[in-house]
C-alpha cells in the first residue's frame, strides 16, 4: 500500500488548480527538453542507500561512516527554504506511489501557523504485496530515515514526526526504535537537535496489521487510536491531520533520500531519469525471476535492462514471460511485448496504462496461471477493504466473486464486459485509493488477457455445459 | 293371489295389528294425533333420550324406518333429536344399529350429543375473536362484596 | 349593487314550474289529494297492514295539513310533483310494506340539537 | 469522546454544521464572509463558503441522493451515493462533504452523475436482501425509493446462482428496536447518532470490508432515552420499531399532526392510525422544540392509549363497587354532589395531561358555584411573586436557545429524563459551543461532563450572595449566556420558596450584567404538560391546604400522581374522577367520567416554555368517552350554573380572554418582569440547607411516569430490559 493510495491527493488537488496537470506525456517533451538517452546503471558512487544489503553496521557508527549526519546542521540552519528549494530543484516525486512531487507537497505546510502544532508523518506501512523497499531501508539504513525525518520536519516546521510502522515488521521498528534512541543520545534529536536550536522529536507507532492504514488518512486515524478507516478529503492532512493539526503523510523511502539531495544538491539528483521522473529509485524485483532482489537504480531505466541486470533474467528466459505487475500489487500488469521497450518511470508506464506505483516489480512466466494470480490480488483488497464506503465494500466483494469463478470457467463471456463495468464503477468512486488499486488489476487482467478468460469459459462449458451465470443474459 | 289378499282382507288385518301393537285404539289416536301416521314394526332399538326406531320392511324404502320420539318431548320433537349415530341407521347409511355395530368408535373427547338449539334460549349465538382495540380497566371489586 | 337588483329581479320573475297562479296549484294539489283518497283502499288490500281506511285519511289529511302554510306556487308545484312520485312508487309497489307503515311508526328519532341531548347522545 | 479538537475544529470551521439552526433567534452572527457563486446544473446561486455541495443545491431545489448524509449528524461520506461531477474534475465528488468553491460547476444531472449513483445503487443492492414484502420499512424505505429514481432497471447479479448474498446475524439491542441486519447499507447513521446526539457510545462497527457490521461491540442493548430515533434515520429496514412491526404499512395509515404530552417539552409529533387505532407515534420536525427527534417514552407509550382505557361512566354501587352506568346517570350523580356540597368544601385538582380546555371549563364550574379551590398536583411556591408573573415558572430562555448558551446550571435537575429533548440541545451546546455545564443536585450520567458543584441547596444561595469559592460562579459571572435552569420538583419542599428566591437572585444578577439584553437566564423546568397552562388560568399550585381542610367533594381531572388518597380525605368525601385511564385517580373515585387522551381531541397545551400548541384528534374516544370539556360542560348544565360555551371556539374565546398566549398557538410570548419578581422575592431569602433530590435518575427510573405509560406494556418492556443490563457484566 504504502503511498499507493496517496495517489488521490494528486487527483483532488489537481483539480482545486493549486497543480497543473502532472501527468502529460504528449507534451511533457515539449515544455522538458530531453537530453538524456541512456539510463542507468547506476554507479556506486552515486547510490544513496549505501547499506541496502546489510552488509555494513547499521547503527549510528556505521551510519555515520557512510556519511548519515554530515553536516546536518549546516543544512538545517539554511532554513525552510533552501531545503524545500533543494528539494524542488530535484524534482523528487513521492516514492510511496502516487509520485506527487515533495517539495511541492512540504510547502503546503508553510503557510502561517494558526497556533496549531504541525506534524511529519512517515508511512512505513509497508504493505503493498510485493514492495520491500521500506523495510529495507528502516533495517539497514534507519539513521538515513531518521535525518530525514529531521530535515523534512525542518523544511515544514513540525515539531514532531512519527513514524507509523507497519506490525508485521517486528525487526524493523526494533531497529528503528535503537537508532532513534541513538540519535537522541548523540543529541542529532530532541532538544536542540544538532545544536540547531530547533526541537525535534520523533516516535514510532507500530500498526496491527492493517494494509488500509497505508492509506494517510486511514493511516492518521489509526496514530489517534481509532480504526483505520479513511478520512474524507478535503479537508487535507495538511490541513486537518493528525489530532486536528497540519500533517504531511510521506513515505520513508521518500523521507531517506531528503538528506541526501540536500547534502548533494538537488541537480545532482534530478540528473538521473527522464526530466520530470528524476532521481533513483529502489525497485523491488519478485517472482519467476533468477535473482530476486531489491536494488538502487537510476529512474527511466528500461525495464528488461533492469532485470536482466539485477535481477538474472526471467526464469528460463526472456520469452519465457508472461506478464510483469510493474509498481506492486494495485497496478495493472503489463504483457511481455510492452515490458521489451516500457522505462521504468512515472510518465512512461502511465503511458503503457499502468503504473510506477512502488516500483515493485512482479515477474510472471509462462506457468503463471495468470488469472489466478490477479484473482489472490482481488482476494486480498476484498479482506483488506475497511468496508467504510459502498463501491469498495460492496463491489469488491463482488469482483471478488466473480473472478474466482473466471479461475475455472465457470461464468458466462459476456461477465467479462461486465466485470470491467463493476471495475470501473469502484475506480474512482470510493473515499481512498483501494478501491482504484482493487479495480487496476482486474482491468489489466481484462485489457491482456482477454482470450485467456474466454478460452477458460469455452473449456468449462464444453466439459459442464452452460454456466449457470448464463441465465440472467 | 290368496283370497284374503283378494278381499283386501290382509289390509285389514295389518290395521287391525296395528292398532293393537300401538297399545289399542285411544293409544293409536294419540299416537296419529302427536305424529300424524301410525305404522307397525319391529322395535330395532332404543336410544338413551328414549327414543325408538322402528322398521318394517313391508313399507316402501325411504319409509321403512322411522322414530317415535321419546314421551318426554311430548309435541315439541324435531329431527334434531335423534343422536348422531342413531341417524346414520335412519337414513340407510347403515343397516347395523348402533348397538350391534362393534366397530363403532368411541374416543373420550366424543362430547354428549346435543339437539339443536335454535330458536331457544340455549342457541348458539356467534361472537367475535379478535381482540378489542382498546382494553378496559376493570376496577378492582371491593373486598367485602 | 344594480347586479344585485337584477338578481332579484330575476328571481321574482322565476319561470313558473307547473301553474301559473295560486288556483291553478291549488286545483293541482286537490288532484293529489284525491288521487290518494282513492287509493287508499287498494294500499290496504295491496300492503296488508293493520289499518283502516279512517287511518289511512287522517295520516293523508296531516300530510296535507302539514304543508298548509306554503303559499309560493312553486314550492305548491314541487310538494304536488313529489306527492305524485310517491304515489306512483306506491301505486307500483315499490314502496314496502315497512315503507307505508313507516308514516305511523317513524324509527328515525329526531337527532338532539341542544348540548347535553348531543352530549349524552354522544353526537358532535 | 467526541470532544476532541478535531471534531470542534470541523464543527467550528463548517458553516455547514449550522445551517439548520440558522432560523433561530440567537444564532451565532459571526461577520457574515463574501458568499461565493456556484453554478449547480448551470442555475448560479451565492452560499457562504464552507457550504458543502449538496446543501448549495438544496438551495436551488436539487436534491441529491443520499444514504448516510443527514443534516443532523456528522458527514460520513461513505455511502457515495451522493456523487456529483463537479467540472474540471477527473472523478465525481461526494456533494455532501465536498465544500462549494469560488466558480465550481456542479452537475447533477450527467451522465457521469447518473452512472455513479446507478453503479453505487447496484453495489447497496448486491447484499441487500430482496425482502421488501416482508419488510417494515417497505414504503418508507430510502433505499426503494432511491432504486427506482435512480437505480437500475434490471439485474446482473450472476452470483446469485453461486455464492449468493451476505447474511448477518440480528442483534438484540432491547425492547423498542428491532434489527435484521442483514438489509443494514452500513451508513453509520444510527451510531453517529448514539455517539453524537444519544450520548451512548454504544453503537459501532466491527469486522472489516464485506465483513463489517453494525452492531453494539459487545452483546448488549441499546438503551438510551432516545433510541427510537434510530429508527427514524436508519435508511433502509435494518433498525425497526419492535412494537410496531408487521403492524401496518405506510400507505394504510392517516398521520395526524399532533403534539406530545408526556413531557412538559410539548414534542410536534404525527400520529399514524389506521381503522380508528393510534398504531405509531413518530417526531415532526419543529426546529424551535424537537428538531426531528422524539423522546422514546413519548413515542413508545402510545400503546398504553389501548390499555386499562376508561370507556364508560363508572358508578359505585350500593357495596361501594364501581359499576357502568349511562352517561346520564353519571352526569347526574357528579351534579348533585357538587350542587349539595358546600362551595369551600369543594376542590378539583388537575392532572399531569388535562388540556387548556378542560382546565378552564372546571375553572369556571367550580367559580360559579362559588368556589376558588381549582389546584394542580405540583407544587410551586406562591410567596413572592408566585404564579402572577408567568415569567417565574417558565423556561424562559427557550429550548431551541439553550444550545446557544455558553454556561449551563442545572440546579435540582436530572435534564436528561425529566426532558430529553433539552438534554440534547445542552449536549449539543456542550458538543459544538464548548459549552460548560454544572449541577447542583444528585450526581447523575447526563451523557456530557459536568461540573458537580454539591448537592446542597446552601450553594445556589452562595451563588446568588457571590459569596461562593466555587469556580463555578467565576464561570458564571464570565459567561455571555448563561442559562440557570432550576427543576420545579425542587420547590415541592419547605425550602422551595427561598430556593426559588434564590436561584431568581442568582439568575437577574447573571442577566443585568449581560451585554445581550435579550438574553434570559431563569429557566423553571416544569414536569407536566399541563402544569403551565394551568397556572396560566389560574389554578393554585399544590393540594396541601385545600386537601387538610377536608373537602367532602372532590373532583380529580386526571390526576393520578398519587397526591389525593383516600386516607387524606374525609370518610364520607365524593370522589370524582374524570380522565382517560383506569389509575390511582380512577381507583378511588366515586363516579368515574370517562374522558380523551390527547390523540382523541383537539386540546391546547402550553409547554415549559410557554408555547402554546394544540393536538388535533387522531382517533376517536374509546367507547362512551367524551372530549374532556365536554363533560364538564354538560355537568354544570345539569348542575344548573351553565357554562357559556357550546364548541370549542367558545371555548377558546373563554381562553383568550384569560391569556391570548393560550391561544396564539406555535409561538412564544416574550415574558418579562423579571425584576419584579426578584424584588418581591427579596424577602424570602432565608437560609436553606436541605439537600436536592431528583425522582428520575435512571434509565428505569424514566420509562413510566404518567397514567398513558404505566398503562404501556412496551414501557414496562423497557423497564425490564434496563433492569436486566445493569445485571450484566457489561
Amino acid at each position: 500500500m504504502a503511498g499507493a493510495l496517496t495517489r488521490v491527493i494528486q487527483g483532488s488537488k489537481s483539480h482545486l488548480g493549486i497543480v497543473g496537470p502532472l501527468v502529460n506525456i504528449n507534451n511533457g517533451s515539449v515544455r522538458y527538453q530531453q537530453t538524456k538517452t541512456k539510463f542507468g546503471p547506476l554507479a556506486d558512487s552515486d547510490r544513496i542507500f549505501t547499506n541496502l544489503y546489510g552488509r555494513h553496521d547499521w547503527r549510528l557508527k556505521g551510519a555515520l561512516k557512510r556519511g548519515d549526519w554530515y553536516k546536518t546542521k549546516e543544512i538545517l540552519l539554511k532554513g525552510t527554504d533552501w531545503i524545500v528549494n533543494e528539494l524542488k530543484t530535484s524534482g523528487l516525486r513521492g516514492r510511496g506511489g502516487a509520485g506527487f512531487p515533495t517539495g511541492m507537497k512540504w510547502s503546503f505546510m508553510n503557510k502561517p501557523s494558526d497556533g496549531r502544532p504541525k506534524y511529519l508523518v512517515v508511512n512505513a506501512d509497508e504493505g503493498e504485496p510485493g514492495t520491500c523497499k521500506d523495510r529495507e531501508i528502516m533495517r539497514h539504513d534507519p539513521h538515513k530515515l531518521i535525518e530525514g525525518c529531521l530535515i523534512a520536519g525542518r523544511a515544514m516546521g513540525a515539531q514532531a514526526a512519527y513514524i507509523y510502522i507497519r506490525g508485521e515488521f517486528y525487526n524493523e521498528a526494533s531497529n528503528l526504535q535503537v537508532a532513534i534512541a541513538e540519535a537522541y543520545q548523540a543529541g542529532l534529536i530532541g532538544r536542540n537537535a544538532c545544536g540547531s536550536g530547533y526541537d525535534f522529536d520523533v516516535f514510532v507507532h507500530r500498526g496491527a496489521g492493517a494494509y488500509i492504514c497505508g492509506e494517510e488518512t486511514a493511516l492518521i486515524e489509526s496514530i489517534e487510536g481509532k480504526q483505520g478507516k479513511p478520512r474524507l478529503k478535503p479537508p487535507f492532512p495538511a490541513d486537518v491531520g493528525l489530532f486536528g493539526c497540519p500533517t504531511t503523510v510521506n513515505n520513508v523511502e521518500t523521507i531517506a533520500v531528503s538528506p541526501t539531495i540536500c547534502r548533494r544538491g538537488g541537480s545532482w539528483f534530478a540528473s538521473f531519469g527522464r526530466p520530470r521522473n528524476s532521481g533513483t529509485k529502489l525497485f523491488n524485483i519478485s517472482g519467476h525471476v533468477n535473482t530476486p532482489c531489491t536494488v538502487e537504480e537510476e529512474m527511466s531505466i528500461p525495464l528488461k535492462e533492469l532485470i536482466e541486470r539485477h535481477a538474472g533474467g526471467v526464469t528460463g528466459g526472456w520469452d519465457n514471460l508472461l506478464a510483469i505487475i510493474p509498481g506492486g500489487s494495485s497496478t495493472p500488469l503489463i504483457p511481455k511485448d510492452v515490458c521489451s521497450t516500457v522505462m521504468m518511470d512515472f510518465d512512461a508506464l502511465v503511458a503503457a496504462q499502468t503504473s510506477l506505483g512502488t516500483a515493485a516489480i512482479i515477474v510472471m512466466d509462462r506457468s503463471t496461471d495468470i488469472v489466478k494470480a490477479i484473482a489472490r490480488l482481488i482476494m486480498f483488497y476484498k479482506h483488506e477493504s475497511c468496508g467504510q464506503c459502498t463501491p469498495c465494500r460492496e463491489g469488491v466483494s463482488w469482483m471478488n466473486k466473480i473472478i474466482y469463478r473466471f479461475v475455472e470457467g465457470n461464468a458466462s463471456p459476456k461477465e467479462i464486459d461486465m466485470l470491467w463495468e463493476i471495475s470501473k464503477q469502484i475506480e474512482g468512486h470510493t473515499i481512498c485509493a483501494l478501491g482504484d488499486g482493487a479495480a487496476w488489476p482486474v482491468q489489466g487482467l481484462i485489457r491482456h488477457f482477454r482470450p485467456e478468460l474466454e478460452r477458460r469459459m469455452a473449456q468449462h462449458a464444453a466439459a459442464h455445459g452452460p454456466s449457470r451465470a448464463e441465465r440472467l443474459y | 293371489m290368496s283370497l284374503g289378499k283378494y278381499l283386501a282382507l290382509d289390509k285389514l288385518s295389518n290395521f287391525f295389528n296395528i292398532i293393537k301393537q300401538n297399545g289399542g285404539i285411544r293409544a293409536s289416536l294419540y299416537k296419529m294425533y302427536r305424529q300424524d301416521e301410525l305404522k307397525d314394526g319391529v322395535l330395532v332399538g332404543e336410544d338413551k333420550f328414549g327414543n325408538k326406531y322402528y322398521e318394517n320392511p313391508r313399507y316402501f324404502y325411504g319409509s321403512n324406518r322411522w322414530v317415535e320420539y321419546s314421551d318426554k318431548y311430548n309435541m315439541d320433537y324435531d329431527g334434531s333429536q335423534v343422536p348422531a349415530e342413531w341417524f346414520g341407521w335412519l337414513h340407510y347409511k347403515t343397516d347395523l344399529p348402533p348397538h350391534m355395530d362393534p366397530s363403532r368408535p368411541k374416543y373420550k373427547w366424543m362430547i354428549e350429543f346435543t339437539e339443536n338449539m335454535s330458536g331457544t334460549t340455549g342457541q348458539y349465538t356467534p361472537y367475535s375473536t379478535t381482540r378489542p382495540k382498546v382494553e378496559p380497566w376493570i376496577p378492582k371489586r371491593k373486598s367485602n362484596a | 349593487m344594480a347586479a344585485k337588483e337584477t338578481v332579484k329581479t330575476i328571481c321574482r320573475n322565476a319561470r313558473p314550474v307547473m301553474s301559473s297562479d295560486l288556483t291553478e296549484a291549488r286545483r293541482r294539489a286537490l288532484g293529489l289529494y284525491r288521487a290518494f283518497y282513492r287509493y287508499i283502499p287498494y294500499i290496504i288490500k295491496y300492503f296488508d297492514i293493520p289499518k283502516n281506511e279512517q287511518d289511512c285519511r287522517c295520516k293523508l289529511r296531516e300530510y296535507f295539513y302539514k304543508h298548509a302554510c306554503v303559499t309560493d306556487v312553486r314550492v305548491i308545484d314541487i310538494l304536488v310533483i313529489k306527492g305524485y312520485m310517491e304515489l306512483k312508487e306506491v301505486t307500483h309497489l315499490w314502496q314496502q310494506k315497512g315503507h307505508v307503515m313507516s308514516h305511523w311508526n317513524p324509527s328515525a328519532e329526531p337527532k338532539p340539537c341542544d348540548f347535553l341531548g348531543k352530549f349524552l347522545a354522544g353526537m358532535d | 469522546m467526541l470532544r476532541q479538537p478535531l471534531t470542534r475544529a470541523l464543527a467550528l470551521s463548517s458553516p455547514a454544521r449550522a445551517a439548520p439552526l440558522a432560523v433561530r433567534r440567537y444564532a451565532e452572527i459571526a461577520p457574515q464572509p463574501d458568499k461565493v457563486e456556484v453554478f449547480i446544473d448551470d442555475k448560479p446561486v451565492y452560499v457562504p463558503p464552507g457550504t458543502t455541495v449538496l446543501q448549495a443545491a438544496a438551495q436551488v431545489g436539487v436534491e441529491i441522493p443520499r444514504f448516510c448524509y443527514h443534516e443532523r449528524l456528522a458527514v460520513a461520506g461513505n455511502c457515495r451515493m451522493c456523487l456529483v461531477e463537479v467540472e474540471k474534475s477527473p472523478k465525481p465528488v461526494a456533494a455532501c462533504a465536498m465544500p462549494v468553491m469560488k466558480g465550481m460547476r456542479v452537475k447533477t444531472n450527467s451522465d457521469l452523475t447518473r452512472k455513479a449513483r446507478e453503479g453505487v445503487m447496484e453495489f447497496l443492492l448486491v447484499n441487500h436482501p430482496l425482502d421488501c414484502p416482508i419488510c417494515d420499512q417497505g414504503g418508507e424505505c430510502d433505499l426503494q425509493d432511491q432504486s427506482m429514481a435512480f437505480g437500475s432497471d434490471k439485474s446482473r447479479f450472476t452470483d446469485i446462482h453461486f455464492s449468493g448474498k451476505r447474511a448477518v446475524e440480528d442483534k438484540d439491542v432491547g425492547p423498542l428496536i428491532k434489527t435484521i441486519m442483514t438489509r443494514c447499507i452500513h451508513c453509520t447513521r444510527c451510531i453517529r447518532f448514539a455517539s453524537e446526539v444519544a450520548g451512548v457510545d454504544d453503537l459501532g462497527t466491527t469486522g472489516r470490508g464485506t465483513d463489517m457490521q453494525v452492531g453494539t461491540y459487545v452483546e448488549k442493548m441499546f438503551l438510551s432515552e432516545l433510541s427510537g430515533n434510530i429508527i427514524d434515520l436508519c435508511p433502509v429496514g435494518a433498525l425497526t420499531s419492535k412494537p410496531y412491526s408487521f403492524a401496518a404499512r405506510p400507505w394504510e395509515t392517516r398521520r395526524i399532526d399532533s403534539v406530545d404530552v408526556l413531557d412538559p417539552l410539548g414534542s410536534n409529533i404525527v400520529v399514524s392510525t389506521r381503522t380508528n387505532e393510534v398504531l405509531r407515534i413518530l417526531p415532526r420536525t419543529n426546529e424551535e422544540i424537537n428538531e426531528e427527534w422524539l423522546s422514546d417514552k413519548s413515542r413508545f407509550a402510545c400503546d398504553g392509549l389501548k390499555r386499562q382505557r376508561l370507556v364508560t361512566p363508572l358508578m359505585a354501587d350500593s357495596r361501594g363497587n364501581l359499576t357502568p352506568v349511562d352517561w346520564e346517570d353519571a352526569v347526574v350523580a357528579a351534579a348533585r354532589a357538587l350542587r349539595d356540597c358546600p362551595p369551600d368544601k369543594l376542590l378539583a385538582v388537575a392532572g399531569d395531561m388535562a388540556d387548556a380546555e378542560s382546565l378552564v371549563a372546571l375553572k369556571d364550574l367550580l367559580n360559579r358555584l362559588g368556589s376558588e379551590n381549582a389546584c394542580t398536583e405540583q407544587y410551586f411556591p406562591l410567596e413572592g411573586a408566585g404564579i402572577d408573573l408567568r415569567s417565574t415558572y417558565l423556561l424562559n430562555t427557550g429550548i431551541a436557545n439553550v444550545e446557544d448558551a455558553d454556561f449551563v446550571l442545572l440546579i435540582g435537575t436530572n435534564v436528561r429524563f425529566e426532558a430529553p429533548l433539552l438534554n440534547t440541545r445542552i449536549r449539543k451546546a456542550f458538543i459544538h459551543k464548548d459549552t460548560d455545564v454544572a449541577l447542583i443536585g444528585p450526581k447523575v450520567d447526563l451523557t456530557y461532563d459536568y461540573v458537580h458543584v454539591g448537592e446542597s441547596a446552601s450553594i445556589v444561595k452562595d451563588l446568588a450572595s457571590g459569596t461562593s469559592a466555587h469556580e463555578v460562579l467565576r464561570k458564571l459571572e464570565q459567561a455571555k449566556r448563561p442559562v440557570v435552569i432550576l427543576g420545579a420538583d425542587q420547590l415541592k419542599t419547605q425550602e422551595g420558596a427561598a430556593l426559588l428566591a434564590y436561584t431568581q437572585e442568582l439568575a437577574l444578577r447573571l442577566q443585568d450584567k449581560l451585554e445581550d439584553k435579550n438574553w434570559k437566564v431563569l429557566n423553571v423546568l416544569q414536569r407536566t404538560a399541563s402544569q403551565v397552562a394551568a397556572l396560566d388560568i389560574g389554578y393554585k399550585p399544590g393540594v396541601g391546604a385545600l386537601l387538610s381542610a377536608g373537602p367532602q367533594v372532590v373532583y380529580l381531572l386526571g390526576a393520578d400522581s398519587g397526591v389525593v388518597t383516600r386516607e387524606s380525605l374525609p370518610k364520607d368525601a365524593v370522589v370524582i374522577y374524570q380522565g382517560h385511564h383506569g389509575d390511582a385517580g380512577a381507583a378511588i373515585a366515586d363516579v368515574v367520567l370517562p374522558g380523551a387522551a390527547y390523540t382523541e381531541k383537539r386540546a391546547t397545551y402550553v409547554n415549559a416554555e410557554g408555547r402554546a400548541q394544540q393536538t388535533l384528534p387522531a382517533v376517536t374516544p374509546p367507547g362512551q368517552a367524551r372530549e374532556d370539556w365536554k363533560i364538564i360542560r354538560a355537568i354544570s348544565e345539569v348542575v344548573g350554573v351553565r357554562l357559556p360555551y357550546d364548541n370549542l371556539d367558545e371555548v377558546r374565546d373563554r381562553l383568550s380572554q384569560i391569556s391570548p398566549a393560550l391561544v396564539t398557538y406555535g409561538d412564544v410570548q416574550n415574558n418579562n418582569y423579571f425584576a419584579q419578581a426578584r424584588a418581591l422575592a427579596q424577602s424570602l431569602q432565608k437560609p436553606v440547607s436541605g439537600n436536592l433530590d431528583v425522582k428520575l435518575k435512571t434509565l428505569e427510573d424514566y420509562f413510566m411516569t404518567d397514567a398513558i405509560s404505566r398503562a404501556s406494556p412496551t414501557m414496562a418492556k423497557c423497564v425490564q430490559a434496563v433492569l436486566k443490563q445493569k445485571q450484566s457484566t457489561y
